[in-house]
């Protein structure tokens, strides 16, 4: 469903993963592990797309992926329902219902997205996957703001997609209740040109320029 | 070997190197015989008497300006087609020189202009043309300096360089249209080179060669300076991850 | 793409800016270039074509970092990209839902302003014209600028810096089709011209801004 | 040596002192600064190959 060969990727025009590879089968939840910094946002938007890999391939149609990140794409003057139903438009469905109940926002439907909590914002992010009806769901800490309730049904939300033939990579820390491979980024970290590693354009001195003595 | 090999930062640091003193001389001769010629060894023009000496900087510095902002273009085409990072950094460099040449030709032909037509500033279609010049020049840069990726920034600028070429050929043709509608035409052309003599043809033709040889000149040693500060920068990012 | 256009003009309404931020902007220049020149009538049918067209520009110019920023802002844009939604459309969608919430109020309310300035009723028409023929062009460059500076913190003066020389041409044909109209000419030529360049930027400015949104967005 | 600029002059000569004028404040500004990147570059070669050891 997603391959990864061999990926490297940089932020801010420095590699900082290199060598990534995994595959992500249909029902299967990849979950990435690693410290701050090395690279996991950066990895998720190059598989989503947002990003030109450095190196390596991405094997996945791209009509397949959901990406959610920390923002949601929120409308405050919208409605839950509107703003659902916008994204739902987007991706040519119509039905908004399942996913509401999903995220547990039916009595929210009607409420401008501005009157929501945190929490009950990022719910209706998550909501949004699935209204996508994609089968890959790229999702970026996506329990942040959750309280113990809403994280547990995000849990059986991604169960449930899981079950349904659809396949997850997540970053995150936190426990989601879920089956899941766990991958660790730390000994993915991108290694000094010195040592092996992709040497970006100007990685290169310039060695003895003869003129630079003169300008 | 291919051409495109002086796109590698090391190459062309080399190259530009062993380049630069060279075309800094011609810059140098060609300047100073062109324009020491045209001031002091040219007689006035009959009509419009000693002014003539600005043609020596107003019609090279106009041309270089121009032809600054078709570099630019090329150059921003190689960047999006080729991903060379010289040649986007090249564009950069080459904007204050266009800038600079843009200023001279407004100003020498704004001077110029209040002798001959009895105003500082006339809303010539030429003069015009050229303030409107300068302000894509302004966008330009500053649009290279806002953003703080450099390589989006190489990406945008050569963008807005694309655009902004289609729309400054359009504002050129817009404003020739314009007044025609308000005056009849400057009394007095600008392009001499049909009326002009040989006096002043040679000493003219000397200053252009020498415009040329600085434009390339400041463009080899201002992109020099940029490819060094990209790696400047690749350096302290790396110590910041290391 | 109908989806993008309702919820754009829906958020352009209900946050209130936008759409009357614009007209009251267009009216004040209106208003104030007369106490500015004196209010003979000569001079001000005389300027008139050109400060409901520098006016119209200005007006447009205000709202146009509304086009992607806030889309930016809330993570809109990074879902749009990957959306099935091509990126090039939804940039002309937006840029028509700005038309429509800036420009085309102002060709409407422009009549109403051109006779406090004096400006001759066989102009009146072609004002209207211009205006509906032109603004769409200033829309799509201004969502050229916008999703150039996208990325730029406080960009709002360098979208301005970039923009108004893009508008020049514009500007040009368009005060030039209301001038002539107001003398009794011919306007076929300017106003050919001016649709033109709306004609033009509109099949060519979308595959640049949807570029330049791409770019700005990636942070590798 | 001076060439008799006549009643010119005062326009003759303010354009080439501003022509040159600008070329030499942009010629200084390019040299400046690259003189001031190629220091700081040389500073942060030799503190990685520093680090390097």
């Amino acid at each position: 469903m997603l391959r990864v060969i061999d990926l490297a990727c940089a932020r801010g025009g420095v590699p900082v993963l290199e060598s990534v590879a995994f595959t992500l089968a249909p029902g299967e939840a990849l979950v990435l592990r690693g410290p701050n910094g090395i690279g996991k946002t950066t990895l998720l938007r190059t598989v989503a797309g947002l990003q030109v890999p450095l190196a390596g391939r991405i094997e996945a149609k791209p009509d397949r992926i959901a990406y959610a990140a920390h923002a949601d794409g929120i409308k405050a003057t919208l409605s839950v329902a509107e703003n659902l139903g916008f994204w739902a438009a987007v991706h040519g469905q119509s039905d908004i219902g399942p996913a509401v109940a999903a995220m547990n926002l039916s009595a929210l439907v009607n409420r401008p997205a501005a009157n929501l909590s945190a929490g009950q914002k990022r719910r209706l992010g998550l909501a949004r996957l699935m209204v996508t009806g994609r089968p890959v769901w790229v999702l970026d800490e996506p329990t942040v703001s959750l309280d113990l309730a809403s994280v547990a049904l995000f849990g059986r939300a991604v169960a449930a997609h899981l079950a349904g033939g659809g396949s997850a990579l997540i970053a995150t820390h936190i426990d989601l209740g879920i089956e899941a491979r766990v991958l660790d980024l730390t000994p993915f970290r991108a290694r000094p040109p010195g040592q092996g590693g992709i040497a970006t354009a100007f990685d290169g001195g310039f060695g003895d320029d003869a003129a630079g003595a003169f300008l | 070997m291919s051409l495109w090999e002086y796109a590698n930062p090391k190459k062309f640091m080399q190259t530009s190197g062993a380049v630069l003193p060279w075309v800094a001389g011609l810059a140098a001769i060609c300047l100073g015989t062109g324009l020491i010629w045209g001031f002091f060894f040219t007689p006035d023009d009959y009509r419009q008497g000693s002014t003539v000496r600005i043609i020596y900087l107003h019609v090279p510095a106009a041309m270089m300006a121009i032809n600054a902002w078709a570099m630019m273009l090329v150059a921003s085409l190689i960047w999006l087609i080729r991903r060379h990072h010289v040649s986007a950094l090249a564009a950069r460099a080459a904007a204050p020189v266009g800038l600079t040449f843009t200023l001279i030709a407004l100003a020498t032909g704004a001077l110029w202009g209040a002798p001959m037509w009895g105003t500082w500033w006339e809303w010539d279609p030429r003069l015009t043309s050229f303030l409107i010049l300068a302000l894509f020049y302004l966008g330009y840069i500053a649009l290279w300096q806002a953003v703080e990726n450099p390589d989006t920034a190489a990406d945008l600028t050569s963008i807005l360089c694309m655009v902004g070429s289609v729309f400054a050929v359009l504002s050129r043709y817009a404003v020739n249209f314009w007044n025609q509608g308000l005056h009849q035409g400057a009394s007095l052309s600008l392009d001499q080179r049909e009326n002009i003599s040989n006096v002043f043809w040679l000493p003219l033709v000397i200053s252009i060669a020498g415009f040329v040889a600085l434009f390339v000149t400041l463009v080899l040693l201002r992109t020099r300076t940029e490819i060094r500060a990209r790696r400047l920068s690749a350096l302290i990012a790396r110590e910041r991850l290391a | 793409m109908i989806a993008l256009l309702i919820r754009d003009l829906k958020l352009a309404f209900r946050s209130g800016g936008g759409f009357g931020l614009g007209l009251a902007f267009f009216l004040l220049v209106a208003v104030l270039v007369p106490l500015g020149v004196g209010p003979q009538g000569g001079t001000l049918a005389r300027i008139a074509p050109g400060i409901l067209w520098i006016g119209a520009l200005l007006a447009c110019l205000l709202s146009l970092d509304r086009i992607f920023a806030l889309d930016f802002e809330d993570g809109t844009l990074e879902i749009l990209i990957p959306s099935p939604l091509p990126l090039e459309g939804a940039v002309a969608v937006k840029a028509l839902a700005h038309w429509l919430t800036t420009g085309l109020p102002l060709a409407v309310a422009a009549p109403v302003l051109a006779v406090l300035l004096h400006l001759p009723a066989s102009g009146l028409p072609w004002l209207v014209a211009s205006l509906a023929i032109g603004t769409p062009a200033l829309s799509m460059i201004g969502a050229f600028g916008a999703a150039l500076t996208v990325g730029v913190k406080r960009g709002g003066l360098l979208l301005s810096l970039l923009v108004l020389p893009l508008y020049v041409p514009s500007l040009i044909f368009g005060a030039e089709v209301v001038r002539r109209g107001a003398e009794g000419m011919a306007v076929g030529t300017p106003l050919a011209f001016l649709a033109a360049i709306t004609l033009g930027s509109a099949a060519s400015l979308p595959f640049a801004a949807a570029a330049a949104l791409r770019m700005s967005l990636r942070q590798g | 040596m001076m060439p008799e600029l006549g009643k010119y002059a005062g326009v003759v000569l303010s354009s080439w002192g501003l022509s040159i004028g600008l070329i030499a404040a942009l010629l200084a500004l390019t040299l400046w600064r690259g003189r001031k990147i190629k220091r700081a570059l040389a500073e942060a070669e030799a503190r990685a190959a520093e680090a390097r050891r």
